[in-house]
């Protein structure tokens, strides 16, 4: 199998030039790739169209990198818990294009797919069909819409082996398989990093041939928003 | 009048044997708290898990398990997990039987608002969009009245759509209303102490009255 | 959980009525829905449209339900293993439309996705392009195709659990995920039927919600078509 | 004049190390056999398999585990098992570094016919034209002239095209030819002891010959 371990996070991120695309994975800071926005953040990397499906929160996940002016454009379906984002799309300084969450997850699965275009009935209707072609199928109408791949795909998974295959855990999977195929180049960040051969052929939710860079990550943080508990 | 946990526990008695339900941010999250005896329902959480168990206790709190309001949650026993492409096409396919949802106005043929308030702060839609134009059968959990004392029951939206023609049933502090396929708000039933004539006040949209209104059951 | 066990092959087909159609899981004859094919040919339900990469071998598989003349029409990619198939198509008792594989998983993944329709570059220039909408996306050309979906989707898993949670074997997996979706009722088989609870969430090829009839096979044969072997 | 072996050993001359390679039927398949030492490639399989490995011993046959010819297999160290949905989005989407496959007919402009011989039982594409639309780099493997003697490298495909504009190298019993992005198959090797004026007999297509063509190393 094909060896794809680099160093680190600073090494993942070493080539991604000012104004590339990216895809984060996560859902709000569930699963989002701690160790490579670190590295983003060291490097200092400007003008980037960031594809998430939430912009992290004010201290923490892309919030970081909406503080030091590093992105351009949001494309996301969630964006409301950020003071500085909110701050920066007022002011301009920010650009964003909200997406149905499903609508997201589907364009970024088209993307990896090689499926230029599908329809879907989510927003037919609404301000977000503006300039979107319509078109009805069975009685029902729907909005064509379109891929979406990224320069860079940045992921966190828990187990991954050396080939690349990963294994995600719990509601941390999200966007995160279907970015790692949308992605030119993908990287993976693990919590575990383990030998080719340990893991369960049938039981990998990512095949290594979507990944081009993995690595062994550290210090995870694993912020909670919304600690509910119950007695 | 309803408070909010009687509100969710009338719109608990909409659930059957068997459902598989997914249950918007606030309200609508509560109705897992009312789930009848007897009833077996499995909770979808839009961000990747079947079978959304309660809240952990202290010791088992898991970052890597949340549902969709970002809380922290449990799984039941016969869960699964999944991605969000997974999940949508689940919602988007219609796998999902009862959606229940929040919403800032309803129009008389279904129309529904709950994303965006023009020269606020857009937070976005998340999963919403796709809920609506899916699922076959919603039930909305929100206030009749806004603070202003202005109806949120409209003959038309006048914030942007989430989805149109949508809604089925719509659980309010004042009472139960059906719209119907040729629009709408049929009343079906009174909360408590609340008389028809109060609803009529409430409702701008065209509310239908057949015969008696019973009082609801909670 | 709800329980969806049923008592066998013969219960799950009871109401599959003449004229239905089916999607059946299998690649060649792996992973094919050996005992619920039984109880269709006990049944003698007839007029079917059968979805299906393939349609078996002459004496297994569909090629049992094309002896008994109970199919009238295969949407397959590949169903070249067959004499009575060839037969029965020359002569017109048996319609077919040809899809290429992957535009063929695609279509079912649609069906149980909600997308009415996408484009796919397989096929563009070819016969099977004729009546269908090319549309060129960033320079490539492509084929606009639609979902398909059934009244039965019938399919064989490794392990499945009362609530109707699946997971597949080796690469017998193929295309059942995606017809447990496409199906209005899908029936599942599985090898080993255990209680709820007893499989793991992050492991389940296919989610209880797709599955809304399961019980516990028998007897499974699991032909082999290409016995290789090395020393 | 190459055998069968021969043409599969110079093709796996064009494996890169980290190539994912699907290899089709018949001659394609051989290829395996002759991956080069030092070159790491993983082979994929159509009906949902990353990592094939040799055939199995009698012991570990398993109805549960064939490649897309239906033979049995096994798996690498290393190996992911999906989908069909989940195979060709990886087709589709070009994650396969390198297709291999047989044909009966390429042109000179790079379109293939391998799946269709009107007339004779149709077996239908099985996952060919999903292949040939998608890779990036498609090598084919084929007999250069028919059983009647007559040139399967043509100006025009007579045959029903299984994709456009796909094919960028051939590998024949007498040749190696690239086929030009501005049409044409610009001859790149001899097979031992063949001559250029053979090749030339051989091909209707335009034949490209740029100096001296070297004779083939296998």
């Amino acid at each position: 199998m094909i060896n794809k371990v680099i160093s680190g996070a600073d090494e993942a991120v070493a080539d991604i030039p000012d104004g590339a695309i990216l895809m984060l994975g996560g859902f709000g800071l569930c699963g989002i790739p701690e160790n490579c926005i670190s590295a983003l953040l060291r490097k200092g990397v400007k003008d980037l169209t960031c594809i998430s499906n939430n912009a992290g929160v004010d201290d923490f996940g892309i919030g970081l990198m909406l503080k030091t002016h590093q992105v351009r454009k949001m494309i996301s379906s969630y964006v409301g818990e950020n003071k500085e984002f909110e701050r920066q799309l007022l002011s301009g300084e920010l650009e964003v294009e909200l997406t149905p969450q499903g609508t997201l997850a589907e364009r970024i699965r088209a993307g990896g797919a090689g499926i230029p275009a599908f329809f879907t009935p989510a927003g037919v209707g609404t301000e977000i069909a503006e300039g979107k072609e319509v078109r009805e199928f069975e009685g029902k109408k729907y909005l064509m819409e379109k891929w979406l791949k990224a320069d860079f795909s940045i992921i966190k998974a828990w187990k991954g082996d050396t080939a690349g295959n990963l294994i995600f855990k719990g509601t941390a999977q999200n966007f995160s398989p279907m970015m790692a195929a949308a992605g030119k180049i993908t990287i993976a960040e693990v919590e575990e990093l383990v030998p080719v051969g340990s893991l369960n052929p049938a039981q990998i939710h990512t095949p290594g041939i979507y990944v081009q860079r993995i690595f062994q990550g550290k210090d995870y943080e694993k912020r909670i928003e919304q600690r509910t508990v119950s007695q | 009048m309803l408070d909010k946990n009687q509100i969710a526990k009338r719109i608990a008695k909409e659930l059957k044997d068997g459902y598989y339900v997914n249950l918007g941010i606030g309200i609508p999250t509560l109705v897992a708290n009312f789930i009848p005896e007897g009833i077996n329902v499995v909770l979808q959480s839009e961000n990747g898990l079947l079978g959304i168990g309660p809240f952990p206790t202290e010791e088992n709190v898991d970052a890597d398990l949340i549902n969709a309001g970002k809380q922290t949650v449990t799984m039941v026993a016969g869960s699964a997990l999944f991605s969000s492409a997974e999940s949508f096409a689940m919602i988007r396919g219609g796998h999902v039987d009862l959606t229940i949802l929040g919403a800032m106005e309803v129009s008389e043929n279904g129309d529904i608002a709950n994303w965006k308030i023009p020269g606020k702060m857009v937070k976005g839609m998340g999963g919403a969009m796709d809920l609506v134009a899916s699922a076959e059968n919603i039930i909305v959990a929100m206030q009749h009245v806004n603070k202003a004392g202005e109806s949120k029951l409209l003959k038309n939206c006048s914030l942007p759509i989430t989805g149109l023609a949508c809604v089925k049933k719509i659980v309010t502090e004042l009472a139960v209303l059906e719209i119907l396929p040729s629009g709408g708000f049929k009343l079906l039933e009174r909360a408590p102490g609340v008389s028809v004539e109060e609803i009529k006040q409430a409702t701008e949209g065209k509310l239908i009255i057949d015969g008696e209104v019973p009082e609801m059951d909670v």
